[in-house]
């Protein structure tokens, strides 16, 4: 129950980060859309690794602890990333500019 | 005993839902911050009762963090210019 | 035990669609900084939910980094996108973007709900041990072939996080030196009230937390992390009072504390092909102390890189000498 | 077994004043009489249910980490919200 349960939620973590990177043009959100999924990532794996039949598997919870601080990385970096673009451009949105 | 401490838990997840609502009503911005307090408590208690309904010490050290880290987080929202809610504001106007 | 199973399930259920809802919210609501307050409750909630499923570990980390530091950087975020708005601009807007919304939700239910059965229908048995593993096993000092895996690929693997961290760190900085982009959060003109007295209680506290969570985990591999996240906090929190002054001087203490982390690491790479074929095995003597030195040194480093990503300038000088807070500086 | 019905009758109560909390948080009419309500009744509850637990733990560690967490929390919960009121104040002398 549990696992299927928290499976599903994962899924549609993921389907509503993806949703966000589809739609939102406004490079904040798109990198918190973006977050949301790997979110959806880990929650995957550490429902597999506490459905293993001989307790918790250790190296699951190891990768997802790994990808967090991947994640904050990348995160820190990419806005860096955004402020160099708006100071360069300013606009918001890779997409803006010139044709409307 | 575990059963009566996980139903509390059960109880206060309800409890924060419904101050959600405020969250989502605003109208102000210090409404939101407001939920961030009602989060910082709640959790916290939940985390507490999580942890002796599953017998797992850890949890306690988890809700310690919780407790410093809503402090660092309504002192980061402080040092926020109002101004700067303002202008992120994309849509319609939800505060005063 | 009936009732205890049906309450964890509504537990469970009103995690889950908890967790939904505040993901809908940070992602289609309006208003950045309400987008940003939704993020950081998410990441709160999901820290209980690491704690639900069993992994008290995950439950820390992401309470330090995924709800403190990432959601101190996205409110950083829209602060630098309201300083650096220009007069005339609009408030932060979204174009239409290049995929219709018809198209967008369909495609991604359908992405998550296939990634759902995929992995609901993954074999859970873990599988058979890798050769590699194996062999890994026969050559290690450690009886317990789990346990010799794990030290053997964690290190590889925590070395390899130092060094991500510290390119985002180096990254960073060389694109906001590029448009001589500033520090955000200037030294406040006016003290702030009763936040002295707040810095002076949390201070003691976050550091014997801090100690204690590396000293913890030098039994299990990773503690390094969420003890250095904590500090990371602790130095966001001196930063905000105003307790660091952001300097464009590249200081001598904050390069070496980035550095120390994966420099020592490095060394012990190096230096352990002199007593074992493969990089990164322990010695039989000494493993304990070695490996402690080591996760203390990382711990400053992530510390010091941290704050100097949540910051954004060049280096950091603490105003009041007397006042230490963690050895950063 | 007298000590488990006082670690369910302080849990309860706690609980009791989460609801009274938000209660006030959904019903009052301003921030400040909210702000009121929620710090206090909430640190009120984590209390009772610090002290239950406390009971239901019974060992020296254990009552002294919860003690701390709760004294902790109290500490937190008034800066945060003096913090909070004089930032909507200041909101509202701007606007």
């Amino acid at each position: 129950m549990t696992g299927w349960l928290f499976s599903v939620t994962a899924g549609l973590l993921f389907a509503i980060g993806l949703y966000g990177v589809l739609i939102r043009t406004e490079l904040v959100r798109r990198l918190l859309a973006a977050n949301v999924m790997a979110t959806a990532v880990f929650l995957f794996l550490i429902v597999v690794a506490a459905e293993t039949p001989d307790g918790p598997d250790p190296v699951p919870q190891a990768m997802v602890l790994t990808g967090i601080v991947i994640a904050v990385s990348l995160t820190a970096f990419a806005l860096a990333l955004i402020r160099h673009f708006r100071a360069v451009t300013g606009e918001s949105d890779p997409e803006g500019g010139d044709d409307d | 005993m575990n059963t009566f401490l996980l139903g509390a838990a059960l109880f206060l997840l309800i409890n924060l839902a419904a101050g959600m609502v405020r969250v989502y009503l605003g109208p102000t911005t210090a409404d939101r911050l407001l939920t961030l307090l009602l989060f910082g408590t709640t959790t916290v208690a939940t985390l507490l009762l999580l942890a002796y309904s599953q017998a797992s010490a850890v949890l306690v050290k988890v809700a310690l963090l919780f407790v410093m880290l809503a402090a660092i987080a309504s002192v980061a929202f402080v040092r926020f210019p109002h101004e700067t809610v303002q202008k992120t504001d994309d849509g319609r106007g939800d505060h005063d | 035990m009936p009732v205890s199973d049906l309450l964890a399930s509504g537990f469970d259920v009103l995690l889950c669609i908890g967790l939904l809802w505040l993901a809908w919210q940070a992602i289609t609501g309006t208003g950045l900084f309400r987008s940003v307050v939704m993020f950081m409750v998410f990441g709160l909630m999901m820290a209980v939910t690491w704690a639900r499923l069993g992994s008290p570990d995950l439950a820390l980390a992401e309470a330090a980094i995924g709800a403190g530091i990432t959601g101190a950087l996205l409110l950083n975020a829209c602060r630098a996108a309201v300083s650096e708005m220009r007069s005339d601009e609009q408030p932060l807007r979204d174009r239409p973007s290049g995929v219709p919304k018809w198209l967008a939700l369909p495609l991604s239910l359908a992405a998550g709900v296939g990634l759902a059965w995929l992995m609901h229908s993954i074999p859970r048995d873990g599988g058979p041990t890798p050769e590699a593993a194996i062999k890994a096993a026969e050559t290690h000092f450690l009886d317990n072939p789990i346990t010799s895996v794990l030290l053997d690929f964690r290190a590889i693997d925590t070395l390899l996080e130092m060094a991500v961290l510290l390119l985002a760190l180096v990254g960073a900085r060389v694109l906001l030196d590029q448009r001589r982009l500033p520090a955000l959060y200037p030294v406040p003109d006016h003290p702030m009230p009763m936040l002295p007295s707040l810095l002076a209680m949390i201070t003691p506290v976050l550091l014997l937390t801090g100690l204690y969570l590396f000293w913890a985990g030098s039994h299990a591999p990773g503690g390094a992390f969420q003890a250095g996240a904590l500090l990371g906090a602790l130095g966001v929190m001196y930063q905000l009072a105003g307790r660091f002054t952001p300097t464009h001087e590249p200081g001598t203490v904050n390069a070496l504390l980035i550095t120390v982390g994966l420099g020592l690491f490095s060394l012990f790479a190096c230096l352990s092909l002199l007593w074992a074929p493969a990089p990164l095995s322990h010695p039989e003597q000494g493993a304990y102390a070695l490996v402690l030195l080591i996760e203390f040194a990382l711990m400053l480093s992530i510390a010091a890189t941290l704050v100097l990503l949540f910051v954004g300038s060049r280096s950091l000088q603490l105003r009041r000498s007397t006042n230490h807070p963690g050895g950063r500086q | 077994m007298l000590t488990d019905w006082w670690t369910i009758a302080l849990v309860t109560v706690g609980c009791a004043f989460f609801l009274a909390g938000t209660v006030g948080l959904l019903r009052f009419p301003d921030v400040h009489t909210r702000l009121h309500a929620l710090t206090k009744a909430d640190n009120v509850g984590l209390g009772l249910i610090c002290l239950g637990l406390m009971i239901h733990d019974g060992t020296l560690p254990g009552i002294l980490r919860l003690g701390f967490i709760w004294i902790l929390a109290i500490f937190a919960a008034t800066v945060s919200a003096f913090l909070i009121a004089r930032w909507h104040e200041s909101a509202g002398t701007e606007d």
